[in-house]
């Protein structure tokens, strides 16, 4: 029940290759999510398990048998799309007994299955409605309702919240992950939201061009990334990057060191550079000091309010257990 | 822009605005007049028949005296709605391959298709009546509304083409993910997405055969002679029977009119063949 | 969405559309050709011999072919400049705001609906007539000569009543394609200076390009073939005045019963209409996929 | 007998609509019944040669002209009509209009009316100008006179309505007999068109130069059917067509002038040969028609003695259909609402489309020439002729394109080697 | 140069009053930034200063001269719209060239201008392309390059960023900071986003109901809200409500906490709670605590990461100096 694996999976459409062989193994019940950047083959990928594309080679197996010849309704997956993809003709609770109709499931389950799902989802009231007449928010409940009555072997997320204003994205990111918990299905997921992949995530798959650069759990990569690329990718703001002797220093071609492991002083530390822009959130304070020999800029977070100002000194000194060193092809090394 | 527009702005809009369309309308009111009038006053002067004339039905007596309206009014509108149904049956697929599963070559299979619209039907009228001749198709509703389902179909996949391809792609695959074949996809989904678009698209052809007037006319007799064809029996030697002409081609206009204006906004979009996004 | 299955399906949903359509092109399309080899004139029965190049020579060198190329061209391009003209300052007028409309929009509307024959019927008699016409009487009433279009203007008559009938589609895209511009283009361009003239010609015309081509193609595709408004006004007349190709064809071969000639003159027709298909779809495909 | 369904295509001119008025009198006699494709004349010309041509059997009864019915006939398109039974009396009917009817002695179409052509004038303008009206057929320099002293447009009176609109059965109508008397005539002895003699420019130069200087405006549009209502408007003097339009002209609830109109000979020039056309509205069966037995039937009926008193009975006697039965104008009761009666007798009578022009000439018809590739050639140079009307080209160069194009068609159609 | 004052000014659409009259001064130079709720009047606001919409009531100085009647190309203002409002058919140099154009700037001036700008805006390689062939990046510096050169008193942006992703977020901001540091512009900027808010802004106005709540630099709304509502706005996650007995400790009908300012223990503190979702960024964790008895959930902000997980018990300590008080009516008591 929702045992997903991909082997030598390769999509090209015409000459342009998206996705190089590829393996990846989504055990059942897991919330994998895919991340990188903006063209990097997430959708592709996701839209290749989906049957929505055909593979250009290699074998998807769904629960231990063959998948790669068989049509999207065929392989017992549900999807969720950015733009919800709702009937919009339709009312709410067709929308939700649409997979059903096509399905044959006899009429007294679809309605059960239906108020199950609004109940579940808080979308009894809506039921009547048509998607127009709903919020964002309530939209995309109807997309997930939709989604699990057909009670799949596996959940496809593609980007569901980059929709939604900041607010409602934090609400029902939330709403899915104890989604996730109660139902115990598999879930795929695609975003490009640093704060999505983190929080929600049982295993992070970080992509590149359509290559796997690491596979691991949020801390995992947060603690150890496997590249630089994983490296910057993960964590906000980006993990500064060090090169020259300062890093050989370290027995590395390269250190990194995230901002919130970097300490802030007025009067001393390790290295001393000049404040240019400072952001102050409040909560935060994030300087951006140049000057330092070593990067461009160097990015620190503080908490809480910090009192220098654009042209003021100021030492910083890494916390040196978290620093990240990789060679010169950008591999860690540990 | 939301600024304030004086109202004395708007008013100056307003009346010239109206006395162009005024203008383009006059027309058609002018001989809504005139079939009212009685012969010998309906080639007065248009101050006269305006203000010093009286007001009588007898031509429209006189028109229905000659020619069976209603007959002629039943096949055009058999011959309109059928070939636009027909016609919108054989495009709804067409139209969903070419905006879904968009090829290297569809848009020249687009145009090609328009392009055949360019035939002048008088070059290839001779050769239509004799196969039309052999398959016993002359005079026939039926041989019309397979005519005009032909002449107009490039325009119904064009504009069927251009409303599907607003109708997001993704919706289409949710369908497909929640297990509807291709038939419930198309059936369920996308037909109902589509009914405004089709809705114009059937009122833009129905109009559009509605006036077609050389095929119409070249290949009916009797039993399945549109209103084209009735009026044609009003036209040279009856032209200056003018309130007599005017209670013809109002009667054989106005139901089209009238269904025109009271389709008004989505026969506007349709007209918009997809010029708009 | 682009599986091998969906594929296939596609092909196969296209299938009867192409099919019924190439029938209908190449079956008459191909009788038509070879009409055009024969000597077959429908009021002289017998056998039709095989003639050659024949009918095309006699169409070709009809005087009055050059006259009806030049009369269909000036027929297109005069209503097209009217109509793409007139309906751009018929769309600005009515984006304007103004009470009542709808009811103007209705007005606009109502030539588009007006059977050709009927509109030639009305503009001829009712209108253009210099008696009892509305333009005649008009005339004499302010103690002018009545102007005798049919005789006097013959060509231009035929392009005002032509105009009259397609300027509401003109209208009616451009305003839709005028009322789809973005607000906030027009507000930039005011907060950059630009004046109402400037706005138009640099923000509102480019934009309208598109639509403006739409125009271009579906008119030109009807007006290439204007036939019934000629037929029952002018006859084609006085002289060739207002013979365009296709009412020359219909003369050779409804009015002749030359088959053979007017099949010649068809063929030449189609290669004429495909070469202006050509260069029309080389315009709009561009447009179409901006 | 079954019931039978017959369709009929008609050209939709008033004698032909009381025909229509009548018909269901014999549909309820026979139980057969009529379908009615009225048309306008070129259209039905059009409609009706296409459909015999390619033998599409589309109708039962088609109407045609002088200028088809021997044409068709000849061509074995049209259904022998000597059988129509014994009391179609066939003798009845004028002989002119049964040989034009004919081909190699058959006769192939019925006649509904015939015409020939006359010149209607007004009485109260001549009387008021104070002009005397010859004995003798005058000419058109007399006739030209005439109309000049008439022509008085401030009061909304031309001096004469003639035929402007192009067509072969339009302008060239009036033209055909014009040019005859002009001495004229459109082919020599070797079909060789002679449009461009000297006898055709002078007859087309007199006949802009009328038009142009006192007919009415816009008279390239004008028709039978235009100058018809002119005419009954009371807005013309003089008029030269068809002495059928007499019935409608003679109405007083259809014209204004019906108590002021009389009519005298269509002028004559160098000859008086040819100076009044010949024309009739027949009814004919095409050979596809499957209903022949019930359409000679109803042949028989729509043309016999009894359909003509019908006629006169119920629409009144002027409306009755002129020209074809001598039994009409025996009628008294016809005579006495028609005064034009004799007269338009006389005219067909004398109308002799086997000798109409001045010179011999290897064709027969008036104002038409009985071969298929006349419309052609007539539409034609009908077009040219009223471009030359309209001032767009000069008669000289309307002739000489005219001669051109008649050429051609000759060549082609191999009468000229 | 470039100080706008409204007195008075007042909007409505018809019936509805979308602005009741308002009162607000910006100093030349300032950069302002106005915050609100969707629907709040932000955009009208700022339309109104523009001219693009004519105020119902009231006077807009400009530089001290009534402005009120002025059409907008006359105020001397310039505008970065949130769609960007690029003129699609002409290239990026002729976008830019546009105002300069209709002002009739000199030829080879503007040639300067453009080029300048370009290079401020690293726009130079991209001068001959159509705003559809760039990135939503890319369309947004050609908007703002576009103003730049109409050297406007004053520039107003509306929601400049909102179109942009994540990440290009970020640097646009940044770079939008630069430049009102170089150009000493006043700027006029609205936006609905917290961050954008905070790191930007001299002044921030925050709006509600077309009303002005509360206007101050970023760190005395920060610190200093005047009520509920720009508490409950300003700061990300939101500030936790108390109300109820703990309050009324407080000497208060409510009192307000920020995440950031409790502190979380496994093993004692002043509130006992049971942690719902956390969730995990790396670099902080944020816990949902329920059962505390004082409101539904209160959010907790907590460095690093923290061992805890759902079910867990958890103690919360409040930072005393931190508590803001709030009376009945939602004012600030202090
Ligand atoms: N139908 C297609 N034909 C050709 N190339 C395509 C097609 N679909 C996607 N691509 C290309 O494949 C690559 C991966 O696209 P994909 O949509 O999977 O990216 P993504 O990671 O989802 O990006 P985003 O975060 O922007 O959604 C891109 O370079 C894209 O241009
Ligand atoms: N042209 C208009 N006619 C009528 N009401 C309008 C108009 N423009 C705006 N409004 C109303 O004015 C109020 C304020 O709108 P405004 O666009 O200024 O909000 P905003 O703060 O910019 O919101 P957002 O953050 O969503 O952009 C809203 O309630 C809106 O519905
Ligand atoms: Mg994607
Ligand atoms: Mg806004």
């Amino acid at each position: 029940m929702g045992r997903i694996q991909l082997k030598q999976v390769k999509k090209a459409f015409g000459d342009v290759t998206v996705i190089p062989p590829l393996d990846l193994e989504i055990e059942d019940g897991e919330f994998v999510v895919f991340v990188g950047p903006s063209g990097c083959g997430k959708s592709t990928l996701l839209r290749l398990i989906a049957g929505l594309e055909d593979v250009t080679g290699g074998v998807i197996e769904i629960d231990g048998a063959d998948a790669t010849g068989l049509p999207p309704a065929k392989r017992g997956l549900a999807m969720v799309f950015q733009s919800y993809a709702l009937y919009p003709h339709m009312s709410v609770r067709k929308n939700i007994a649409f997979p059903m109709k096509m399905a044959g499931v006899p009429q007294d389950e679809q309605e059960k299955r239906i108020s199950d799902a609004a109940r579940a989802l808080n979308l009894t009231d809506y039921l009547d409605r048509r998607p127009g007449q709903l919020s964002g928010g309530q939209r995309q409940r109807v997309a997930i309702g939709r989604a699990i009555v057909r009670e799949p072997s596996a959940f496809l997320f593609d980007e569901p919240l980059s929709n939604l204003d900041a607010a409602l994205r934090v609400g029902m990111r939330m709403e899915i992950s104890e989604l996730h918990e109660k139902l115990e299905t598999t879930m795929i997921y695609v975003t490009h939201d640093q704060v999505e992949a983190m929080t929600m995530a049982d295993k992070i798959v970080v992509l590149q061009a359509g290559v796997v650069e690491q596979v691991g759990t949020p801390l995992d990569l947060y603690r150890a990334p496997q590249n630089r690329f994983v490296a910057g990718f993960i964590g906000s703001p980006k993990m500064n990057f060090i090169e020259g002797p300062e890093a050989a220093n370290h027995g590395a071609h390269a250190i990194g060191i995230r901002p919130e492991h970097l300490d802030a002083s007025t009067e001393s530390g390790a290295w001393k550079g000049r404040v240019g822009v400072s952001e102050h959130l409040g909560s935060d304070t994030f300087l951006h000091v140049h000057d330092t020999g070593l990067a461009e800029t160097m990015t620190v977070r503080v908490d809480g309010e910090f009192g220098l100002h654009a042209g003021d000194d100021v030492w910083l000194t890494p916390d040196p257990d978290k620093i990240h060193k990789f060679d010169a092809k950008g591999l860690r090394i540990t | 822009m939301a600024r304030a527009v004086t109202p004395s702005r708007k008013a100056f809009t307003t009346v010239v605005a109206g006395l162009l369309g005024l203008m383009m309308f006059f027309p058609v009111l002018w001989i809504f007049i005139l079939s009212f009038k009685s012969e010998g006053d309906a080639i007065k002067a248009p101050m006269e028949i305006l203000f010093n004339t009286g007001w009588t039905t007898e031509s429209y007596g006189a028109v229905q005296e000659r020619s069976d309206y209603f007959k002629h009014f039943w096949n055009s509108v058999i011959i309109s709605v059928g070939s636009t149904v027909l016609g919108l049956a054989v495009a709804i697929p067409a139209a969903w391959a070419m905006a879904f599963v968009p090829g290297k070559r569809t848009k020249d299979v687009l145009m090609w298709m328009l392009s055949t619209k360019m035939l002048p039907p008088v070059g290839v009228l001779v050769p239509i009546y004799l196969i039309f001749r052999d398959l016993g198709l002359l005079d026939s509703r039926v041989g019309l509304v397979f005519v005009l389902m032909m002449i107009n179909l490039p325009i119904i996949i064009w504009m069927l083409y251009t409303y599907f391809r607003e109708i997001p792609g993704e919706i289409l695959e949710a369908a497909r993910m929640d297990g509807a074949s291709l038939r419930n996809e198309v059936i369920y989904v996308l037909t109902p997405m589509a009914v405004p678009g089709m809705a114009s698209t059937m009122l833009l052809n129905v109009i559009l055969a509605w006036n077609e007037a050389f095929w119409t006319l070249n290949l009916t007799a009797a039993n399945a002679a549109p209103l084209t064809a009735f009026i044609a029996s009003y036209s040279s030697p009856e032209g200056l029977f003018y309130a007599k002409l005017s209670a013809a081609s109002v009667m054989a206009i106005a139901p089209i009119l009238i269904m025109g204006w009271f389709s008004q906004k989505q026969l506007v979009r349709g007209l918009t063949f997809g010029a708009v996004k | 969405m682009a599986t091998k299955a969906s594929r296939a399906a596609a092909r196969l949903m296209i299938s009867p559309s192409v099919l019924l359509l190439l029938g209908w092109m190449i079956v008459p399309l191909s009788m038509t050709l070879y009409f055009s080899f024969l000597r077959y004139n429908l009021i002289m029965p017998g056998d039709n011999p095989f003639v050659g190049w024949e009918n095309y020579y006699w169409f070709f060198t009809d005087p009055s072919f050059k006259d009806a190329m030049i009369n269909t061209l000036l027929l297109v391009g005069g209503v097209l400049l009217i109509t793409v003209i007139g309906g751009t300052l018929f769309a600005l007028l009515l984006d304007q705001p103004m009470w009542g409309q709808g009811i103007i929009r209705i007005m606009v509307i109502a030539p588009f609906f007006v059977m050709p024959t009927v509109s030639g019927l009305v503009w001829k008699n009712m209108f253009m007539n210099p008696v009892n016409g509305i333009f005649g009487h008009l005339a004499s009433s302010l103690g002018l000569q009545p102007l005798d279009f049919f005789s006097q203007i013959p060509l231009l008559s035929i392009i005002l009543i032509v105009s009259w009938q397609w300027l509401p589609f003109a209208t009616l895209i451009l305003l839709t394609a005028l009322q789809s511009l973005d607000q906030e283009q027009l507000e930039a361009a005011e907060m950059d200076g630009a004046s109402w003239a400037s706005r138009f010609w640099y923000i509102m015309l480019p934009h309208l390009a598109r639509a403006i081509t739409v125009v271009i193609l579906i008119q030109t595709i009807f007006l290439l073939s204007i036939f019934a408004e000629i037929l029952v006004t002018t006859n084609g007349g006085p002289g060739t005045a207002t013979t365009n190709l296709t009412y020359l064809i219909y003369v050779s071969s409804l009015l002749q019963y030359d088959v053979g000639m007017g099949s010649a003159g068809g063929v030449i027709a189609i290669i004429l209409a495909n070469i202006v298909a050509i260069f029309l779809m080389r315009m709009i495909g561009k447009n179409l996929d901006a | 007998t079954i019931a039978e369904e017959l369709t009929i295509a008609t050209v939709n001119n008033s004698d032909m609509i009381i025909m229509q008025k009548l018909s269901p009198q014999w549909e309820e006699a026979t139980g057969n019944t009529l379908n009615w494709v009225v048309l306008e004349e070129n259209v039905l010309r059009q409609r009706v040669t296409t459909d015999i041509a390619t033998d599409g059997g589309s109708f039962d009864i088609v109407t045609i002209g002088a200028y088809e019915a021997p044409i068709w006939g000849a061509q074995d398109w049209l259904v022998g009509l000597d059988d129509l039974g014994d009391d179609y009396d066939y003798d009845d009917i004028f002989e002119p209009v049964r040989n034009g009817l004919s081909a190699d002695g058959t006769l192939y179409a019925v006649p509904f009316y015939a015409e020939s052509s006359f010149t209607f004038y007004r009485k109260d303008l001549f009387d008021a100008a104070g002009i005397e009206l010859p004995d003798e057929q005058m000419t058109y320099d007399d006739f030209a006179e005439i109309v000049a002293q008439l022509h008085d447009p401030d009061n909304g009176v031309f001096g004469t309505c003639q035929r402007g609109k192009a067509g072969w059965g339009e302008n060239m109508a009036f033209v055909g007999p014009l040019v005859n008397a002009f001495g004229g005539k459109w082919f020599d002895m070797d079909w060789n068109p002679t449009i461009d003699s000297p006898e055709w420019n002078a007859a087309i130069t007199y006949y802009v130069d009328l038009m142009n200087n006192y007919g009415p405006p816009g008279a390239t549009a004008n028709g039978h059917n235009e100058n018809r209502a002119l005419f009954a408007d009371g807005k013309c003097a003089t008029w030269v067509d068809a002495t059928s339009a007499a019935g409608y002209i003679f109405n007083p609830s259809e014209s204004s002038v019906a108590d002021k109109t009389d009519f005298f000979q269509a002028p004559k020039q160098v000859t008086d040969k040819g100076t009044g056309w010949f024309w009739a509205w027949a009814l004919a069966i095409p050979t596809s028609s499957k209903n022949q037995d019930a359409a000679k039937d109803f042949l028989a009926w729509a043309t016999s003695k009894e359909y003509v008193e019908l006629v006169g009975e119920s629409e009144g006697w002027v409306a009755a259909p002129p020209g074809t039965r001598k039994s009409t104008y025996a009628n008294e009761a016809y005579l006495e609402a028609a005064p034009f009666a004799e007269t338009v007798e006389n005219s067909i009578l004398a109308a002799n489309p086997a000798d109409a022009t001045k010179d011999p000439v290897p064709y027969t018809g008036v104002q038409f020439v009985a071969i298929p590739e006349f419309q052609g050639i007539g539409n034609y140079v009908g077009q040219q002729i009223s471009a030359a009307l309209a001032g767009q080209q000069t008669v000289d160069e309307a002739l000489a394109n005219s001669q051109r194009f008649a050429e051609r068609e000759m060549t082609k159609a191999g009468y000229i080697k």
